[in-house]
């Protein structure tokens, strides 16, 4: 299995094959349906440093290929995570990553410090691109100069790997990743939901209670593998790559455009034992092809 | 443990112009795991360019026998009208079992199960479970019309059945709210599924009538086990909580429905 | 049908059900299919001041609910247009609105000029939003001061309406609207495409020539729907709504989110008469909600 | 005149492991227009989450008298898998008939069609056409094997057919191109379709030999009726234009094939 081996920053993955975050529990939501061990890694709920109650009831509407969902990074905070959650999960083997959101960049600072000095959690993936909360989420990662400053100030409390999750909800992602890359993220991923809407037209009213909400799943992918094309052609640090994978050709085609490693979401509510199906698709692509290692593909398209 | 098995339809019957009742048996003939009453089941719509999520469908009957589930479905939107569209042999697949279950009464407790329209799904099951378990468990079954009345025989075969339609055309005329049983007789137990509005009234009954009452409740359930979080109801003291992994069946005390 | 009338600068449609560019030719490629003069208006083809033989083949890809294209603008030039198209098309029975594309702001200036004085041509859609062409496009779209320029220097040659078509690929749509409406725009529409790209895993290769081309359909919906509601939000002239629809549903939730009238893109290659089977299900909409006039419905979201 | 129209399925054969034929007659029983041999169909695969678009395919054969299209679909992906796995009396939306034709030969000429396994399709229309006309065709059929060779029957009522296979196991064995009969006979016009390589290595014979020469075109076609622009193939002096109404037949010396 060591052709799937890839290094994010100081983190080694069996397999480029992880979970995304808010669509995977902490995992043990999954342990019925596959065996977590076969995952390169797991993106555990959004988590801050505050118990957040989410948004109100609706939070998703189902679209074409997709869905938009506002649950609005509903968790019982970073300190309930520590005492009670990562005691059950520390065992997986697996990585464990959390992902660390906030509304102000004091947030991100306490959440991450809190998560610092656990032994299993070998990296944090820092949100600053939730479309789905009041104040923060979102707003930090439309700009390269409050993206920077958060990363910044959560480097400074953070030594081990550091992935900076990117909005698609931008003009140029490839300048924001640049100016995360510049305060020492090793790591970008991308992308996490876009912004959208849903009207029930016969009761003219939004779907969600919120309006707006983020979209997911196959219908925004090949926007998705457009940025992380950009992305890849802007920056020195590794990519994971998300945004509507449902199968492995699917994660090929993140791998070729750029990404070391890759996330599935919203399709593992479809089918909650895909990610392992792909890790399956990609060894079964490298034998038909006789590639080697998977570092041996990524970013190599042709064109 | 939940599992996602490939299941066989066996038999796909139109009760009436938009209920049906689909059997399906797992296709390699793997035996099926204990099911509870109350659980539900995460209906895959293949390959489809408009529904994309999975279905939830309340367990209808377990029949161990014949290694069967049997769905017992309303025809209202995209996802439904594909699933009921199904032939005999054709492919589907399922979560399950997913969610809690109902509980059980306490020793020669009398309980009352409410259906309205297709809200009788999960009755059923859970009617025969009361019954082999030694309770004489009735049910108080309601629908527009005698049409909208499903699966009468079987459950007469497990006690005796009360029925409502709104517009007389079998049982009393009127609303499973109005039936006289609810006024004659005092009952320990009540458990509820059907539209909201129904369950409410049903609710704010037991609560005047001091009666132990549990609903079974249907928010959207992208995922069904807890992974998604977005099938939540806002519950007293505990806020918001899973609907398909804590619920779908909730004690409606705990509900913000009638206060 | 005086139901369904709608005003957009000195444009007065017969109803508010209109075709995309570069989706509907001329407009007589779909004449065998249904009756043209049953739509409000018909936005032919991206027409610019020089002939441009587009992208090579492959312009194509398929994605989920969706597609991308890599057309790049192929047109005779808009010479050719007025003196050869123009006489075909001019008696149609509904407004003809040609779409004005160019890289550089004499471009559009040239363009325009040449369509000034044609009677049947009562607005032109100044597109700055075209992802697919190497120059100008939608770079114009993607910051305020450029939009700005061209809307301005375009308004001085041209005294009848105006449309503006804004590029969804930008982190605050409202903030162009507003940037085009201070210089004087009559109306913008919006979404065109949203940049993305599609891979062949087995090659290995892009699946377009350009690599990367212009998403359309209905997976763009919600985002597109979102982008509407923001502009609606912000500015006060009308706006024209678009992005994935494909039934009458679809266009009474444009029309909810606040825009004026709708025009129907991608989903013309499917169904080549569902837009009048649009203004049928619309119409068929304000009598079950006993609505008198389609200006009833404009922005009227309940939140 | 160009038409949408729903179409019923009345027989769907299964003629090698990728091969269909499938046939079809208007819903409500429209009479056909004037169609032409080499136009073709648009076919809508409905409500699927991978296949948006509709699916070109040529019209193998017009039955006047049953009021029928032929349909000879090869299985190689999800929309003809879809298309293909259709049962007889299911629906079927078609948009037709599409594109230009092929152009018919001078009084006396000999003509040679040149078919690669599901290539084969429009010409049998066109042999169909020419022998009412009074041509005499003759057909040469390729394919990697004995089953890929398809409507053998139905070509044979129509004039002399030559054949070739990779494998030897039905006719010459090898390639169209290597088949004795091009270099014995002398054809006044050939008409191909079929692989894009094989449809080239033709195209280069006719040159080299003087011979006119017509292929059908299969470029990707997103709407099929001059709307879109994507079908484009780069034709000498012409330029980008559009396969699918100046095609898909176009005289091979116009393409940018061979030199
Ligand atoms: C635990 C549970 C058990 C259920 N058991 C049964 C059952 O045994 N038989 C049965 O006929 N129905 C049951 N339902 C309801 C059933 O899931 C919905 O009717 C179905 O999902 C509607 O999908 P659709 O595509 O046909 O309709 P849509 O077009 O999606 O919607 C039609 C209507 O159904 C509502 N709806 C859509 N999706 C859901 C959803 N996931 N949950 C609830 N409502 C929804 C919509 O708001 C709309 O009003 C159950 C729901 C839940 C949550
Ligand atoms: C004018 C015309 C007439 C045709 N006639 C026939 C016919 O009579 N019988 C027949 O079996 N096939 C015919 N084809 C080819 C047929 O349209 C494609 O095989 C079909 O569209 C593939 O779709 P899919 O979803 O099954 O495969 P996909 O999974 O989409 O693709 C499978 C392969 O087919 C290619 N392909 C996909 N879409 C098209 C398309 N629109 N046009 C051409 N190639 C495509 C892909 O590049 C890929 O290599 C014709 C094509 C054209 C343009
Ligand atoms: C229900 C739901 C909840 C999500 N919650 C989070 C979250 O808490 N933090 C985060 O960074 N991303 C969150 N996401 C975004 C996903 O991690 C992912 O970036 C996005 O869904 C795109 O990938 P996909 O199309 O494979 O789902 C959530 C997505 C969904 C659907
Ligand atoms: C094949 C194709 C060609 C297009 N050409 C143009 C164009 O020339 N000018 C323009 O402004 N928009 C062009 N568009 C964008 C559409 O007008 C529309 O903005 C977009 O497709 C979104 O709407 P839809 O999802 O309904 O297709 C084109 C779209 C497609 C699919
Ligand atoms: S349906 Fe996803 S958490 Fe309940
Ligand atoms: S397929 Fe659209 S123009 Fe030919």
């Amino acid at each position: 299995m060591d052709r799937l081996k890839v290094k994010i920053g100081d983190l080694e993955l069996k397999n480029p094959v992880m979970t995304a975050s808010g669509t995977f529990g902490y995992g043990t939501e999954y342990s019925d349906f596959m065996d977590l061990s076969r995952l390169g890694g797991i993106f555990v709920k959004g988590t801050t440093l505050e118990p957040r109650q989410g948004n109100d009831y609706p939070r998703m509407a189902e679209t074409p290929s997709g869905m938009l969902n506002s649950v609005g990074l509903q968790n019982k905070g970073v300190h309930y995570f520590v005492s009670d959650i990562y005691p059950k999960i520390k065992e997986y083997d697996t990585h464990i990553i959390v992902n660390v959101s906030g509304s102000t960049i004091e947030d991100y600072i306490g959440c991450t410090e809190a998560l610092v000095g656990l032994d299993k959690i070998p990296a944090i993936e820092l949100n600053i691109s939730c479309p789905n909360v009041k104040e923060g989420g979102m707003a930090f990662g439309t700009s390269c100069v409050s993206a920077a400053q958060v990363v910044k100030a959560v480097r400074k409390v953070y030594d081990k790997t550091l992935i900076v999750k990117l909005s698609p909800n931008v003009t140029d992602i490839a300048e924001i990743a640049l100016a995360v890359e510049a305060e020492g993220a090793d790591c970008v991923s991308l992308v996490n939901t876009f912004l959208g809407m849903a009207i029930d037209a016969e009761k003219r009213k939004p779907k969600l209670s919120t309006i707006t909400g983020g979209l997911s799943g196959p219908c925004i992918k090949p926007i998705a593998l457009r940025m992380v094309w950009q992305v890849y052609n802007a920056v020195k640090i590794p990519i994971i790559g998300m945004g509507g994978i449902s199968n492995w050709k699917d994660a090929i085609e993140f791998i070729l455009a750029g990404s070391h490693a890759i996330q599935v979401g919203t399709y593992n509510f479809i089918n909650p034992s895909v990610s392992v199906e792909i890790v399956d698709g990609i060894l079964n692509y490298l034998d038909r092809h006789n590639i080697d290692s998977i570092s041996d593909l990524i970013g190599k398209l042709d064109y | 443990m939940k599992q996602q098995l490939d299941f066989i339809i066996t038999s796909n019957k139109k009760l009436n112009k938009q209920t049906f009742l689909i059997k399906v048996t797992p296709k390699n003939a793997e035996p099926l795991p204990e099911m509870l009453p109350g659980q539900f089941v995460q209906v895959l719509v293949h390959d489809s360019s408009s529904i994309f999520l999975r279905r939830p469908l309340s367990i209808n009957y377990y029949d161990k026998e014949n290694n069967e589930i049997w769905l017992l479905i309303q025809n209202v939107g995209g996802g439904t009208n594909k699933i009921t569209e199904l032939k005999v042999g054709e492919n589907l697949n399922l979560l399950f079992p997913l969610g809690n279950t109902f509980s059980m009464p306490d020793k020669n407790q009398t309980t009352l199960l409410i259906g309205g329209g297709v809200g009788t799904a999960p009755l059923l099951f859970l009617g025969k479970n009361l019954s082999d378990k030694g309770y004489t468990p009735e049910f108080l079954l309601g629908g527009r019309s005698a049409l909208d009345i499903s699966q009468l025989n079987d459950f007469e075969k497990l006690g005796l059945v009360y029925i409502t339609t709104e517009d007389g055309s079998m049982g009393q005329k009127g609303l499973v709210t109005h039936h006289p049983a609810l006024k004659e007789k005092q009952y320990d137990k009540i458990y509820t599924c059907g539209p909201k509005p129904m369950m409410i009234a049903i609710a704010r009954y037991a609560a005047d009538n001091n009666i132990d009452c549990e609903a079974s409740l249907e928010n959207h359930m992208p995922c069904g086990f807890g992974a998604c979080l977005c099938c939540i109801e806002n519950i007293k003291e505990r806020g918001n909580i899973c609907v398909c992994t804590e619920g779908p069946i909730f004690n409606t005390k705990e509900l913000q429905w009638i206060d």
